[in-house]
């Protein structure tokens, strides 16, 4: 009819959407350009909270920078921790007793039920729910408690060592963390009926924010975002490390990509993640925590090396160059955030502010990890 | 149009679903600790800031001002300082200062204490209004402990 | 004059009639915006309402004359304003402007 | 096996050369260097293949030159020792088979990872150009994922991605004009 | 002159607080520099001459009044200043400088003649009235003596509904 | 001079109403904070005072010794005027809700009228206040807010309608009056209508959203667009936006109980009085704040949907069965 | 700190200053801001568990104009410090700032010799009332922070204070 009013561009206005607003979920900032509330393009802007760890990494020695695995993404601290103590164990070649390895995946998978309760907690907030956060809070304080006991903090743990843990678990956390695991099998349901089946939830979840198995591959989407548009990949399984091929564990997968595929992968790895603890504290073998000949100072040879853990959030890789002394020579995080994020923009184009909220709910960002 | 009033259905029942979980909360107990009147006993593990140990023989630290824990703190935030004692094998500590305020509670001065002379303490609800008073100064706050 | 009896006599009512039409008419020849335009023909129109709605409570021998007439001005005006108001986003959309004199220049 | 048809696309870009490196002991199945002008055909060749991209990011070679020379000096010393005690005359051909290769200049490395969804194959891929122009063609194209990683990049190591669409700073701040992660870098 | 402190007084009070709320309106609503501030003063002087009608024996309009024109219209209008007019520091333009004063006369004459021909006029109150004008007969009336101009009204504003639909969708490009 | 007894009575009217108003919403506030900490398996407000009680006084104190900061490029006047005309009609119709069979301010025989007319300025007021912030939030949250409340007008008075059709009065008292004991409540199919229920459920659910309050409190979704219209109100300002909406949901449950439940009167036809009202009431208000801290938040597209296609369709339905229904008997 | 710029009340009586001292000390509004892990910890504190809505402070306000008092929970880096300074000069006086956590009071383990990302402590741009150290911090610890910060505006504590074992 006319030019002028076809051109996108006089009918729109820009809205900043953070540092500091309550959906970004700490300092992220969205440039949205919206046409009233559709948004024609969304540019999120990150390096809020950049604290420099690939920096730190480089004048540090190893073992100096494992406080900083635990401050990366501080939901699931020790996934991280365990991503870098494998990174490191393989460039100085040093064998882990497989009690620590099993420790190392019932805390971590631990960890990871406390980072999905946390994310669905987080989420259901930003859908506008409230209580279901402070149920999962409830669950979570529970889970936290045991895994202060056993690590001695709350949230960053500082936990394994290369070549083991920091110290065994006792009886306390075996008897505590079966009672969690039959907890959280009854809350489940619970979970499924307050939030899952809500109609208003199912309204604003289905259908709402689509993501392509091509668009995750474009952009390196891993973990619950690519599992949810279809994409059969978890780095458990894929590419098997520590004693994870020894359990019996699904890997979720949705493939309709819509936010709700991704909201449905994360309550169903948490069941899982039960399963696996369930299989870890029975098949738990006795024999030491750590592995004797670890050398004081690590000096790796020459060369890089790399390997990637299946974190809450998908896969985070280490990077590490070594020099041969006993810094690293470059340490490259690769975070899962950060690729899942980058998607946001192309599949945030068209959605109504309130489904982009939940298109990046979907995604469960974590800041700090994404701008290290 | 089935599926129109299907969906009704289901999403009233869902509702009222919702509605019933949240009542049956509601009537439970409360599962709130009242901070200042009821207190959680902190777990054996648990990471305070570090503090030094006490040797229950000799009823002071346990330090050797080895340095150690110095050279391995990742933020720098140990300060180590000791006198050459005449006689005895080890030197003996005159000022241990902690930053706590760069600490990160990883725990390596912990774990490579050769000595045992540091362990975590339990204080967990420090809250003050200067910036200063968490620079602490160990030996004094051991022998504060004493009395 | 009782000052507080005022609301008894017919001529308030009609005087300020009178007035609100008076503003409408000084308000559309000042404005040069449309929505300013249309708030001054509502104006008129409450001047007009307010003359029924007093000669019907004075003077009318069915008092329900007036009242019915009121509502179907208010019945008028939402639906003058309605389309009035989607000529002038029409109109805003074309010309990025609610300025009438605008209007003209562009139209050609 | 992925890896081998990987191999054998790969042949059409000229400069990529692929070796296996031994996965337990590295994390990584394929190596590939290639020359910054054919960083893209690479690219495309491993988006044809189906892979995704894990990250990309710089490593900076500084000094690499000179303990190449000091490396080459020594080896070059040594022979000549050795030769001075065997007491033959010196060797004509200059350069011993195990003495490196020195650089003309100090480099960076950009390296790009790559992986693939179904198959276990996790892809290196290498590209060096020298500190004082480094220059690299942008992938974004390819694989938009690479743009915040090349962006990032560009941030920490002020290597310039030609034909980006956009490398304003994205972690540090907007009007940040320094690399960090160079090693030379002071604060 | 009737007491301050009595029913009638404070009635009367209410009153000249609703003629002030009213001609208040009226100059905000003709007046003012910026249009979100003159549709405040199109509400202020449209509950105003509401609370004159229910001066006039008719809560029922009254409350129409205030429902429609301070609910509905004035509501609609804000949306439209705040659709088509984004940038609201962008103040009234200037006008010609003979339109200010000319208009003015103008209104003025106008209302000068309304007035006069109001107070000159010698009202003659009607002999009995048929109905008390409740709620009841305004309805009764409506359904049967002015059944027609009722149905009449309705077609025109579902003319408007359907034509402000196309007139506000035709815009847009989705 | 002595005081003519209607002016004393008009005068003791409005002190005391507006006293009620104010403390009535601060009693809410505690009371939803109460009753939010509960379902959350917690205690709410504790410590100040006994269980909290003055909890909403503190508050209140606080609120109203803040710095009043009025935005930069914000219309100052409007600004200022935006909280008023949503305070303002809040108080204004409690004029006519009676709380007792002689308790009402002025008990005209159009009181369901007075209250929709005086209800509908409110939404002018958060109009002027989003926009008045110069604060695109605010701008987009009362734009929501608004269409919101157009779209539920239309159910809430198709019911309304309906029941004045099967009551034959628009006076509250006189439709309390009609409903002495619980058989008599027009909540129940057999006093009109089959339709009765679902009728109320229709007025219940739009009173939730003419009154902001979750699921619909899209105007305030503070994921999406910070904290709405009252983005950048601070102090009183603020205060006087959360007094309305409390007002609000009062006076939409108490019309929800005198339409519906039999409002003063005792469902056992004993001692009927304000204790009833105020019970029935304070339940209704119980019902918001738990259907509050239960379900998410819906969508403008989801909650126009409600309206359209699924409230309007019952609404006239229910209208023309009742319609047919009073025509047959 | 945070107090000297409000107008001075027109009547000044103690026990008017005593009553909105106390009405302030209850009624502290945090602002939902979160910058790193403290935030969680911040969460968790007014979760069920701790419950900061027992002191009226858990009324989180998503918007700097109606909250009291602003809880820097993480690492401030350079790039979002002036908008933490935006957000604290938003907010109407009387206002107040708790620094939660090490990051927050000093910069933490984030400190080195050439960082170039990080502001080392809140107390650089914003005048800090109360520190709470830690990383994070436990949730009582939040806690202990807002009743010191209570005892700062009123002059006296109400509850006990409890002696970590």
């Amino acid at each position: 009819m006319n030019v002028l009013a076809q051109d996108p561009a006089l009918e729109t206005f820009v809205l900043n959407m953070g540092p500091q607003h309550p959906a970004t979920h700490g300092v992220l900032r969205v440039k949205l350009v919206l046409d009233g509330e559709y948004i024609v393009e969304a540019e999120p802007v990150l390096g809020y909270i950049h604290r420099m760890h690939e920096k730190m990494g480089e004048n540090r020695t190893f073992a100096q920078f494992m406080p900083n695995t635990g401050r990366l993404d501080y939901l699931s601290a020790l996934s991280y921790n365990h991503g870098y103590v494998c990174a490191v164990e393989r460039a100085a070649g040093i064998g882990v007793p497989e009690r620590a390895e099993y420790i190392r995946c019932i805390t971590v998978e631990l960890n990871r039920i406390s980072s999905h309760l946390l994310w669905l907690g987080a989420y259901v907030l930003d859908l506008g729910g409230f209580t279901p956060l402070l149920y999962a809070f409830d669950d979570r304080e529970i889970l936290l408690d045991l895994l202060e006991g056993v690590t001695g903090a709350r949230l960053t743990y500082c936990y394994f060592r290369f070549g083991g843990v920091y110290n065994d678990i006792d009886d306390d956390f075996v008897t505590g963390l079966k009672g969690f695991v039959k907890r959280m099998r009854t809350r489940l349901p619970m979970y499924h009926n307050l939030v899952t089946k809500n109609i208003i939830l199912r309204k604003r979840l289905e259908d709402i924010g689509f993501i392509t198995p091509e668009l995750c591959r474009k952009y390196g989407a891993t973990g619950p975002v690519a599992r949810g548009s279809g994409i059969d990949y978890d780095v458990r399984r894929h590419e098997p490390y520590s004693v994870y091929p020894e359990f019996k564990f699904d890997i979720p997968v949705y493939p309709k990509g819509d936010s709700m595929a991704r909201y449905l992968v994360r309550m169903d790895e948490i069941e899982q993640s039960l399963r696996i603890i369930e299989q870890g504290l029975d098949k738990l073998p006795s024999g030491p925590v750590m592995a004797e000949k670890v050398p004081k100072i690590l000096k790796p040879p020459k060369g890089d090396y790399y390997h990637a853990v299946e974190a809450a959030r998908g896969a985070f890789g280490v990077r590490l160059v070594s020099d041969g002394t006993n810094t690293p020579y470059r340490l490259k995080l690769r975070s899962p955030s950060f690729s899942n994020l980058s998607l946001f923009a192309e599949a945030a184009q068209g959605l109504l502010i309130a489904d982009a909220i939940a298109l990046m709910g979907s995604l469960d960002l974590v800041i700090p990890e994404i701008d290290r | 149009m089935s599926g129109y009033f299907r969906d009704l259905l289901d999403g009233t029942k869902s509702l009222a679903v919702g509605l019933g979980i949240t009542f049956k909360y509601m009537v439970g107990p409360v599962i709130t600790l009242q901070y200042p009147h009821q207190t959680l006993p902190m777990q054996p593990r648990f990471r305070g800031h570090i503090d030094l140990v006490r040797d229950p023989e000799t009823g002071t630290d346990r330090c050797i001002v080895c340095g150690m824990c110095q050279k391995t703190c990742p933020s720098g935030c140990i300060t180590v300082a000791g006198d050459k004692v005449e006689g005895v094998k080890k030197k003996a500590l005159t000022l241990y200062t902690l930053d706590f305020t760069k600490c990160s509670l990883c725990g390596l001065c912990v774990e490579v204490c050769p000595a045992d002379a540091i362990t975590f303490s339990k204080d967990y609800n420090l809250a003050g209004r200067s910036r200063e008073a968490y620079v602490f100064d160990l030996k004094k706050r051991l022998e504060e402990r004493k009395g | 004059m009782d000052i507080l009896a005022l609301h008894n006599s017919l001529n308030t009512y009609l005087l300020l009639g009178a007035l609100l039409f008076g503003f409408g008419i000084y308000g559309m020849l000042r404005n040069r915006t449309f929505i300013g335009m249309l708030i001054s023909a509502e104006l008129v129109l409450a001047g007009a309402s307010v003359n029924f709605m007093a000669f019907n409570r004075f003077l009318a021998p069915d008092p329900t004359v007036g009242q019915i007439f009121a509502l179907f001005i208010m019945g008028l005006a939402a639906a003058e304003a309605a389309i009035a108001l989607s000529i002038i986003i029409a109109v805003y959309r074309n010309f990025k402007s609610i300025d009438t004199d605008d209007v003209a220049e562009l139209e050609g | 096996m992925k890896a081998n048809a990987l191999k054998q696309a790969m042949a059409k870009v000229s400069s990529a050369k692929i070796s296996e490196a031994p996965y337990a002991a590295k994390g990584f199945h394929l190596e590939i260097s290639v020359a910054p002008a054919e960083v893209a055909a690479a690219a495309a060749v491993l988006d044809r293949e189906g892979f995704f991209i894990e990250a990309v990011t710089g490593v900076d070679w500084l000094g690499e030159q000179a303990a190449a020379e000091k490396a080459a000096k020594a080896a070059a010393a040594a022979a000549a020792k050795k030769a001075a005690a065997s007491g033959e005359a010196a060797p004509a051909e200059p350069a011993p088979a195990v003495a490196p290769a020195i650089p003309a200049e100090d480099q960076f490395e950009v390296v790009y990872d790559f992986n693939h969804y179904e198959a276990l194959c996790r892809v290196t891929m290498r590209v060096r150009v020298v500190r004082s122009t480094p220059e690299v063609p942008t992938i974004s194209e390819i694989y938009p994922g690479a743009n915040w990683h090349e962006r990032e990049t560009h941030d920490f190591f002020g290597i310039v991605f030609t034909g980006h669409p956009d490398l304003s700073p994205l972690l540090l701040p907007e009007d940040a004009d320094f690399h960090p992660l160079r090693k030379d870098f002071q604060a | 002159m009737t007491p301050i402190l009595s029913p009638q007084g404070l009635a009367g009070l209410v009153f000249l607080g609703c003629v002030a709320m009213t001609i208040a309106g009226a100059v905000v609503a003709t007046n003012a520099g910026r249009l979100i501030r003159a549709v405040t003063g199109l509400a202020l002087c449209l509950v105003g001459v509401a609370g004159i009608y229910y001066f006039l024996d008719s809560p029922f309009v009254a409350l129409m009044q205030i429902l429609i024109y301070a609910g509905a219209v004035c509501v609609t209008i804000v949306f439209a200043v705040m659709l088509a007019e984004p940038h609201e520091l962008k103040r009234i333009g200037k006008i010609h400088a003979l339109a200010g004063p000319a208009s003015i006369l103008a209104a003025a004459v106008l209302t000068w003649g309304l007035a006069a021909l109001a107070v000159k006029t010698a009202w003659q109150p009607a002999a009995c009235r048929a109905n008390n004008g409740a709620v009841e007969e305004v309805g009764q009336s409506m359904l049967t003596t002015y059944s027609m101009s009722f149905e009449l009204i309705s077609v025109v504003l579902l003319i408007a509904i359907i034509g402000s639909l196309v007139l506000a969708r035709a815009g847009r490009s989705k | 001079m002595s005081v003519h007894p209607d002016v004393a009575r008009v005068i003791g009217y409005v002190v005391g109403t507006i006293a009620f108003v104010a403390l009535n919403a601060s009693f809410l506030v505690w009371l939803e904070r109460k009753v939010a900490g509960h379902i959350q398996r917690r205690i709410g407000p504790k410590e100040v005072g006994p269980f909290g009680i003055f909890q909403s006084l503190a508050d209140g104190i606080k609120l109203m010794s803040k710095q009043l900061i009025v935005p930069e490029g914000a219309d100052g006047l409007l600004f200022r005027l935006a909280p008023l005309l949503v305070m303002i009609p809040a108080v204004m119709v409690y004029v006519v809700i009676p709380f007792g069979p002689a308790l009402v301010a002025r008990d005209i025989n159009m009181g369901i009228l007075v209250i929709f007319a005086f209800a509908s300025i409110n939404v002018l007021g958060l109009l002027l206040g989003g926009w008045g912030s110069n604060n695109k939030y605010a701008v987009i949250s009362a734009t929501r807010a608004v269409s919101q409340n157009v779209a539920y007008e239309i159910p809430m008075l198709l019911t309304v309608v309906t029941l004045v059709m099967i009551t034959h009065t628009m006076s509250l008292n006189q439709i309390v009056a009609q409903q002495p004991t619980i058989k008599d409540w027009y909540l129940f199919p057999w006093n009109g209508s089959i339709m009765l229920p679902i009728g109320f459920l229709i007025f219940f659910i739009c009173s939730m959203a003419e009154t902001n309050r979750a699921p619909f409190d899209l105007g305030e979704a503070e994921s999406e667009l910070v904290a709405g219209f009252h983005t950048e109100y601070a102090g009183m300002g603020f205060g006087l936006f959360f007094l309305g909406e409390y007002s609000n949901v009062f006076v939409g449950c108490a019309l929800a109980s005198i339409m519906f439940l039999g409002g003063w009167q005792c469902p056992f036809g004993l001692y009927p009085g304000v204790h009833w009202m105020l019970i029935k009431t304070y339940f209704l208000v119980f019902v918001v704040m738990w259907v509050r801290w239960t379900y998410p938040r819906t969508t403008l597209y989801g909650l126009l949907n409600l309206s359209w296609k699924v409230l309007i369709p019952f609404a006239l339905l229910n209208l023309l069965v009742t319609a047919a229904l009073l025509k047959v008997f | 700190m945070g107090t000297e710029n409000i107008q001075s009340p027109i009547v000044r009586f103690a026990a008017l200053d005593k009553l909105l001292a106390l009405g302030r000390a209850n009624s502290l509004w945090p602002m939902t801001f979160g910058l790193a892990c403290c935030a969680i910890e911040m969460m968790a504190a007014g979760a069920s568990r701790f419950d900061l809505d027992r002191f009226g402070a858990g009324v989180f306000r998503p918007a700097p104009k109606q909250s009291d008092v602003m809880i820097v929970a993480g690492t401030i880096s350079r790039k979002m410090a002036p908008a933490i300074q935006t957000l604290y000069e938003q907010m109407p006086h009387p206002k107040w700032v708790i620094a939660m956590g090490n990051c927050a009071i000093s910069g933490g383990p984030f400190v080195f010799e050439g960082q170039y990302g990080i502001v080392e402590g809140a107390d650089k741009f914003l005048p800090v009332d109360v520190y709470i150290p830690g990383c994070p911090p436990r949730p009582e610890a939040l806690i202990e922070g807002l009743l010191e910060l209570e005892e700062k505006i009123t002059g006296s504590r109400r509850w006990p204070r409890v002696e970590a074992k």
